[in-house]
C-alpha cells in the first residue's frame, strides 16, 4: 500500500497519530535533535540525518519501572507495574532500525526473551525514513545498510520534493495508513526518488575481523588505544546497539518501586563486586570490553558486527575515540589505504 | 585541509622532540589529527615516529592536563602542550595536590581560540572542503569557491569569551603571547538568566537538564572533577539515583557545578563534551561571577599560589543571606 | 516461551536464619507454595529486599531437599548486609534459578574431589548433598574444606558428622593457622591438597573459594596431573539480570549468569581471564 | 528522614528542615524549649556538629524528599566552637544559596541564620518567620521527587 502526503500536512498526520498513543519522532530540542514523544508545539525535524541519541529509547527506555513494592512489618508485597502501550516511532533511519534488529536478537531471540522489550517491540509501529544526505560521520555503507531503505519498517517513508511517500510493508503499517484516512492520498503510482547515498569511506575492511580478534584479547594494541578515553559513557548512551542496563530500587522501607535503566560498560562500578573486586577495574579493560563486544563477542554469538555505522560515537566522543579508530587500530583497515 | 600551521606545528615538534628523544621527558601529551581535518584527538607520544603525527591547529580543543592523573602513574616525567585553559587546568590539579610541578614540563601555546566545525559548516552553507587562516580571518573553501569570515565568529562557545588565552604557567613558551582579553560576554547569559523570574529560570533549567543522559562526560572531561570517588558513585548514603527524573537531574548538575566553586577554570570542556549540548558552563560561570562579587576577583588556575576562595575566609566577609 | 517478565521476583519467606560464622549466615527460604522453583546444584538465585536491591547468591541446599532453599551468605555489601539483618518470617523477593549448574551427568561413575574454602563451600554443599542422595552414581568422595580459623568453617557439624559418616567418603578439614581448640590439619587448602596427594585417575575435582585459593588449588591439581577437563570451578560476578542481557558478567562471548557459573578449567582457559 | 517529610493528609502545612549547629543553634532551640517559647511544629530540626559540616547534598536531598524550605543555623561569626567553621560555611553557603536561586528556587526557600545558644528567643523568631514566609510562598515542588510523593501520599 502506498500513500502520499504533502509535507505541510504532516503536522496534522502527527497530531492524529499522537491522539491514538505516544508518537516518537525526531524533535528539535534546543541545539540538538532527539527522538522524543510528540507534543503540541514540538518542532519536528525530519531533515536531521541522525538524532543525537539513537531511537533505541522507544524499545529499551532509558528508565522503566516494572515493579512496585509495599512493605509493612514482615510483609512484602511485590506488584508488577510495567506500563506498555502501543506507540508509533516515526522517522527511524535504516541504520537505527538495523540496530533495533540487533537488539531483538539479544532481547527476543535469545532465551529467555525479555518480556518488557518484546512487548514494546510488538506494540510499536515503525515508520522508517530513508536518508537523502549523509553527514560526514555516516558510514553505514560499510555495514551493508542501504540508507534508502529500512527493510524491517512497518511503513517506509521517503521525503520527496514537497511531499512524503509512505509505503506500508506490514499489516501494522497498513493499519497505520488506514487510520490516517483522508489525510493521505493514493500514492500507488508514485515512486521514491531514491538517491544513491554514499556514506563516508573510512577504508575499513571488516572481512574476518571478528575471527581475527578472537586471539587478540591480550594484544598490546589495547595498551595504547584506551589511553585517550575519558571514561565517560557518551559512546554507550548514544550508540544504537548498546543495550546494557542496571536495576535499582527507589523508595523507602514502606513503599517504592524497582526500575531498570541504561547503564554503561565504560563505568567502573558497572562490574564492581560487593566485596570490592572488579574484573574490569581500569579504563583499558573497559575500552577493550566495549570494542570487543561490538567486534568479537556479539559477532561470535549472532554472526554480525554490532555496529551499523550511524556515526554517533564519531560525532559525540569528546576525544574522538570512536569505533572507526578502534577498527583501524585492530587491523580492520583496507591495506591500500595506508 | 586546515593549513594554518605547518610552520607552527614544526616549531612545536622541534621544541618537544629534543626533550622527548633526549630523555628529559618520557611522554609527550599533545594532539594528532582525527579522521577529518577538523578533528584533533589526544596524542601520547613516546617516539620520533609518534611525534610525526603531532598536530597544532585550530581544532585542538581537548584539554590535555587531565590525562596527567592517569599517565603519571606510569611515567616519571611528562611533557604537556598547554593552551591557556590547559595551563589553568594544570594549576588546578597542582592546587589539589594531584600532580607535582617537577613531574611535568609544560610547553606553553598561546591560543587564538579553537574553531567550531558546526559554525564553519553553517557559514559555508554546504560542503566545506577545508579552510585557510590569516590575520584573524578564515577563508572557507567551498565547492563554489572561497568565502571569508572573521575568525572570532567561528570560535567554539568555550573559546568565545576566553580571557586568558596565554598559559599562566609554563616551562617554555613556544609563541608570542596573545595578551589578556576582555571576554565582554562571558557573563551575558548568566545575567539574562538572573533577570528571569524564579519560575522561568526553573523552567529553563528543567528543560535543559531534561536532556541529560547521565553519561558523565562533563565530569570526566573536567579538570576540577578529580575526586577518587565522586558523590555520584557513593553508597550509603546513596546521593545520586540513576533514574532520569528532573529531581535527579538537578541533584547531579547543581552539585557538580557547586563542587567547582572557586575551582572551575572556565575551560568549558564540560559543555563541549556534552553530547546533548546542555549549557553547563552557565552554571559554572554563575558561581564564578558570584564568588567574584562576594569575595573579590578570582580566576581559578591563574596563580597556583593564590588560595582558592572557598578554602579561606575573612572575618568581615559579606554573606548572600541576612546576618542580622 | 513465557511472556512473564523474567526480572519480576516472586514472594518468598525466610523460615529461619543460622549464624554460621561472625560474617556468614544461612537463610532458609520458602516460596508462597513451598519450593519457589526446581533447580540443580550450582545454580543461583536473585534475592531481593527493596529498597536495598537485588543480588545473586548460589543455592547451598541440595535439590533433593524439597522443603526450602538455603543460602549461605557472607556480609560483604548492601544486599547481603541487609539480608543479615532480617528475622525469620520476613518476606523477600526471589527469582531464578540461574546458570548451568554442575555437570552431574558427566560426573557419574567418577570419584569426586571437592575442594572448598570459606564461603566457597556454599555451592559445593548443594552438589555434595546431591551426590550423597544419588550415592550409587558416584565413586569415592573426598572433601577438602578449609577456612581462616575454626570459627570461619561453615556447616561445621554437618561437615564433620553427617558427611564423614557417608559411605566411601573422607572429609579433610584444615585451617590457616594454629588455634587452641583445633586438632585438625593446619595449613592452606592448596598445600593440604598437595599433601593429601590425590590421584587424578577416574576423578573429577570441583573447587570453589576465594580467587587466590582457587588460583593455587589449580596449580596444585596441575602438579597432581589432573587434566583441565577434570577440574571444575564456579565463578562469581556482579549481575543484574541473571539471563544474559544486562551486559556485566561476560568473559568474552560467554555470560557467567547463563552459560556459567560452572566451568571446567579447559573451558575457562579458552576464555578471556576477566574474572 | 522519610517519616519526617510526609505531608499531612489534611490541608497543606509547610515542612521546614532546619540544620542546626550542635554548639549554638541547637542549644538555642533547647533554650527556646525550656523557656516555653513556642515555634511552629512545621520545623524539623536536624543536628549537625557545626554549620561547616553542611553539605549541599543535605539541602538538595531535603528538597527532593519534600521540604518546602531549608534553614541552616549556626553560631555567630567569631563564635565557632571549631574556630572557623562558620566563617567557611558563610562563604560556601552564600555561593550555594545563589546557585539554588539561579536554578529557580525562590530566595526564601533556603536561608542561613546565626543563632547563639543564649538566643532562644531568636531561635523561636527565626523558625516562626521562616515558616510564615514559606506559608505565604506555598508548597515547593522544585526538585521534589515525584516518585517519592506518590509513595508517601499512599502510606
Amino acid at each position: 500500500m502506498k500513500k502520499v502526503i504533502a509535507r505541510e500536512k504532516l503536522p496534522e498526520l502527527w497530531k492524529s497519530l499522537a491522539a491514538k498513543g505516544p508518537l516518537f519522532l525526531p524533535i528539535q530540542e534546543g541545539p540538538v535533535v532527539l527522538f522524543q514523544p510528540w507534543q503540541e508545539g514540538a518542532e519536528i525535524n525530519l531533515d536531521a540525518v541522525n538524532t543525537a541519541v539513537s531511537p533505541k529509547d522507544v524499545f529499551l527506555p532509558r528508565e522503566e519501572t516494572y515493579m512496585q513494592y509495599r512493605c509493612s512489618g514482615k510483609q512484602l508485597e511485590l506488584i508488577p507495574a510495567e506500563n506498555i502501550e502501543p506507540v508509533t516511532a516515526f522517522g527511524v533511519h535504516p541504520c537505527d532500525l538495523k540496530a533495533v534488529e540487533m537488539l531483538d536478537k539479544v532481547y527476543i531471540d535469545q532465551d529467555p526473551p525479555d518480556a518488557l522489550y518484546k512487548k514494546r517491540r510488538e506494540n510499536t509501529t515503525v515508520v522508517g525514513l530513508s536518508c537523502s544526505e549523509p553527514d560526514p560521520f555516516c558510514f553505514c555503507n560499510e555495514f551493508g545498510v542501504d540508507p534508502a531503505d529500512a527493510p524491517g519498517a512497518d511503513v517506509m517513508a521517503h521525503l520527496k520534493n514537497g511531499s512524503v511517500l509512505l509505503e506500508a510493508r506490514t499489516d501494522k503499517g497498513k493499519a497505520l495508513l488506514e487510520q490516517a484516512g483522508d489525510l493521505l492520498q493514493d500514492g500507488s503510482k508514485e515512486t521514491a526518488e531514491v538517491k544513491d547515498v554514499k556514506t563516508a569511506d573510512f577504508g575499513l575492511n571488516l572481512e574476518g575481523l571478528p575471527e581475527n580478534l578472537k586471539e587478540r584479547f591480550e594484544d598490546p594494541v589495547w595498551d595504547e588505544l584506551y589511553k585517550s578515553c575519558l571514561g565517560c559513557g557518551v559512546c554507550t548512551y548514544v550508540c544504537p546497539t548498546c543495550y546494557c542496563f542496571d536495576v535499582e530500587d527507589f523508595g523507602h522501607e514502606g513503599e517504592g518501586q524497582r526500575f531498570r535503566c541504561w547503564d554503561s560498560c565504560m563505568y567502573g562500578h558497572f562490574t564492581a563486586m560487593a566485596g570490592g573486586h572488579n574484573p574490569r577495574a581500569g579504563r583499558k579493560e573497559r575500552v577493550r570490553q566495549r570494542f570487543m563486544h561490538k567486534l568479537q563477542y556479539y559477532p561470535e554469538i549472532f554472526n554480525e558486527i554490532a555496529c551499523v555505522g550511524c556515526g554517533r560515537c564519531l560525532r559525540s566522543c569528546p576525544v574522538n575515540l570512536d569505533i572507526v579508530q578502534a577498527i583501524k587500530a585492530l587491523g580492520g583497515e583496507t591495506v591500500e589505504q595506508r | 585541509m586546515a593549513e594554518r600551521n605547518i610552520e607552527s606545528v614544526n616549531k612545536v615538534r622541534e621544541a618537544v622532540s629534543q626533550d622527548l628523544l633526549g630523555g628529559r621527558i618520557d611522554l609527550l601529551l599533545g594532539w594528532e589529527k582525527g579522521h577529518y581535518w577538523w578533528q584533533s584527538r589526544p596524542l601520547f607520544a613516546r617516539s620520533e615516529e609518534d611525534l610525526e603525527k603531532l598536530a597544532w591547529d585550530s581544532f585542538c580543543a581537548v584539554n590535555l592536563s587531565r590525562y596527567l592523573l592517569e599517565e603519571l602513574k606510569d611515567h616519571d616525567k611528562i611533557g604537556v602542550l598547554v593552551k591557556g585553559c590547559d595551563a589553568r587546568a594544570f594549576n588546578r590539579l597542582l592546587q589539589d595536590n594531584m600532580v607535582k610541578r617537577d613531574q611535568v614540563i609544560l610547553y606553553g601555546l598561546p591560543c587564538p581560540g579553537m574553531l567550531d566545525y558546526n559554525r564553519l559548516i553553517e557559514k559555508a552553507g554546504g560542503a566545506l572542503l577545508g579552510i585557510t587562516e590569516e590575520n584573524g580571518r578564515v577563508i572557507l573553501n567551498i565547492e563554489s569557491g572561497e568565502q571569508e569570515a572573521q575568525r572570532d565568529d567561528l570560535l567554539l562557545d568555550k573559546c568565545k569569551d576566553c580571557r586568558y588565552p596565554d598559559p599562566a604557567v609554563y616551562d617554555q613558551l613556544l609563541f608570542s603571547p596573545q595578551g589578556e582579553k576582555e571576554g565582554p560576554e562571558r557573563f551575558k547569559t548568566v545575567e539574562e538568566l538572573e533577570e528571569m523570574s524564579a519560575e522561568e529560570r526553573f523552567g529553563y533549567w528543567e528543560k535543559e537538564l531534561s536532556r541529560c543522559l547521565r553519561c558523565y562526560a562533563c565530569r570526566q572531561a573536567c579538570p576540577f572533577c578529580s575526586c577518587r570517588e565522586c558523590f555520584v558513585e557513593q553508597e550509603n548514603p546513596r546521593w545520586q539515583g540513576r533514574a532520569y527524573q528532573p529531581s535527579e537531574n538537578f541533584m547531579f548538575h547543581l552539585v557538580r557545578a557547586y563542587h567547582g566553586t572557586g575551582r572551575c577554570i572556565d575551560c568549558g570542556e564540560c559543555e563541549r563534551s556534552c553530547p546533548v549540548d546542555i549549557p553547563l558552563q552557565e552554571l559554572n560561570r554563575k558561581l564564578i561571577k558570584d564568588i567574584n562579587e562576594l569575595y573579590g576577583d578570582y580566576e581559578a588556575g591563574l596563580d597556583a599560589e593564590q588560595e582558592p576562595p572557598l578554602l579561606t575566609y575573612r572575618p568581615d566577609d559579606p554573606a548572600a543571606f541576612s546576618e542580622k | 516461551m513465557s511472556s512473564a517478565n523474567v526480572l519480576m521476583p516472586q514472594q518468598a519467606t525466610i523460615l529461619d536464619i543460622t549464624e554460621e560464622t561472625p560474617d556468614i549466615k544461612t537463610l532458609r527460604v520458602v516460596g508462597k507454595e513451598g519450593m519457589p522453583f526446581d533447580f540443580m546444584p550450582g545454580q543461583c538465585a536473585m534475592l531481593s529486599l527493596p529498597p536495598v536491591g537485588e543480588a545473586i547468591f548460589s543455592i547451598t541446599s541440595s535439590p533433593t531437599c524439597r522443603e526450602c532453599l538455603e543460602f549461605s551468605i557472607k556480609d560483604v555489601g548492601n544486599v547481603s548486609g541487609a539480608l543479615h539483618g532480617l528475622v525469620p518470617g520476613q518476606q523477600i523477593g526471589i527469582r531464578g534459578p540461574y546458570g548451568n549448574g554442575f555437570p552431574v551427568e558427566k560426573m557419574k561413575g567418577k570419584d569426586l574431589l571437592f575442594i572448598g574454602g570459606g564461603i566457597g563451600l556454599a555451592p559445593l554443599r548443594s552438589l555434595i548433598g546431591y551426590c550423597f542422595a544419588h550415592r550409587e552414581d558416584y565413586g569415592q568422595i573426598d572433601i577438602v574444606y578449609g577456612a581462616r580459623s575454626p570459627a570461619d568453617l561453615i556447616r561445621k557439624s554437618e561437615v564433620k558428622e553427617s558427611w564423614a559418616e557417608e559411605p566411601d567418603t573422607n572429609v579433610h578439614l584444615t585451617v590457616d593457622a594454629e588455634f587452641p581448640d583445633w586438632d585438625g590439619n593446619v595449613g592452606f587448602v592448596p598445600t593440604y591438597v598437595s599433601e593429601l596427594g590425590f590421584s587424578p585417575e577416574n576423578k573429577i575435582a570441583v573447587t570453589c573459594g576465594p580467587p587466590i585459593m582457587i588460583k593455587f588449588v589449580l596449580q596444585a591439581l596441575d602438579k597432581l596431573k589432573f587434566s583441565p577437563e577434570q577440574v571444575i570451578t564456579t565463578l562469581e560476578m556482579r549481575m543484574k539480570c541473571g539471563v544474559g542481557k544486562c551486559g556485566r558478567c561476560n568473559l568474552g562471548p560467554v555470560y557467567v549468569c547463563k552459560d556459567g557459573p560452572v566451568f571446567s578449567l579447559d573451558q575457562l582457559n579458552a576464555l578471556p581471564a576477566e574474572y | 528522614m522519610s517519616a519526617a517529610l510526609n505531608e499531612t493528609a489534611a490541608g497543606w502545612e509547610p515542612l521546614i528542615v532546619s540544620f542546626c549547629c550542635n554548639w549554638c543553634s541547637y542549644a538555642g532551640g533547647d533554650l527556646a524549649g525550656t523557656s516555653r517559647m513556642s515555634y511552629p511544629a512545621n520545623v524539623k530540626v536536624i543536628r549537625v556538629p557545626c554549620s561547616g559540616r553542611m553539605n549541599p547534598l543535605f539541602v538538595l536531598r531535603a528538597f527532593q524528599r519534600g521540604a518546602d524550605g531549608v534553614l541552616v543555623a549556626g553560631c555567630h561569626p567569631g563564635d565557632c566552637h571549631y574556630t572557623s567553621g562558620n566563617y567557611q560555611s558563610r562563604r560556601r553557603l552564600s555561593a550555594f544559596k545563589r546557585l539554588v536561586e539561579f536554578a529557580g528556587f525562590e530566595p526564601e526557600r533556603f536561608e542561613v541564620r546565626w543563632i547563639s545558644s543564649s538566643e532562644g528567643d531568636k531561635f523561636a523568631e527565626e523558625m516562626t518567620s521562616m515558616t510564615e514566609k514559606i506559608k505565604a510562598l506555598g508548597p515547593n515542588r522544585k526538585m521534589r521527587d515525584a516518585r517519592w510523593q506518590s509513595v508517601t501520599s499512599k502510606v
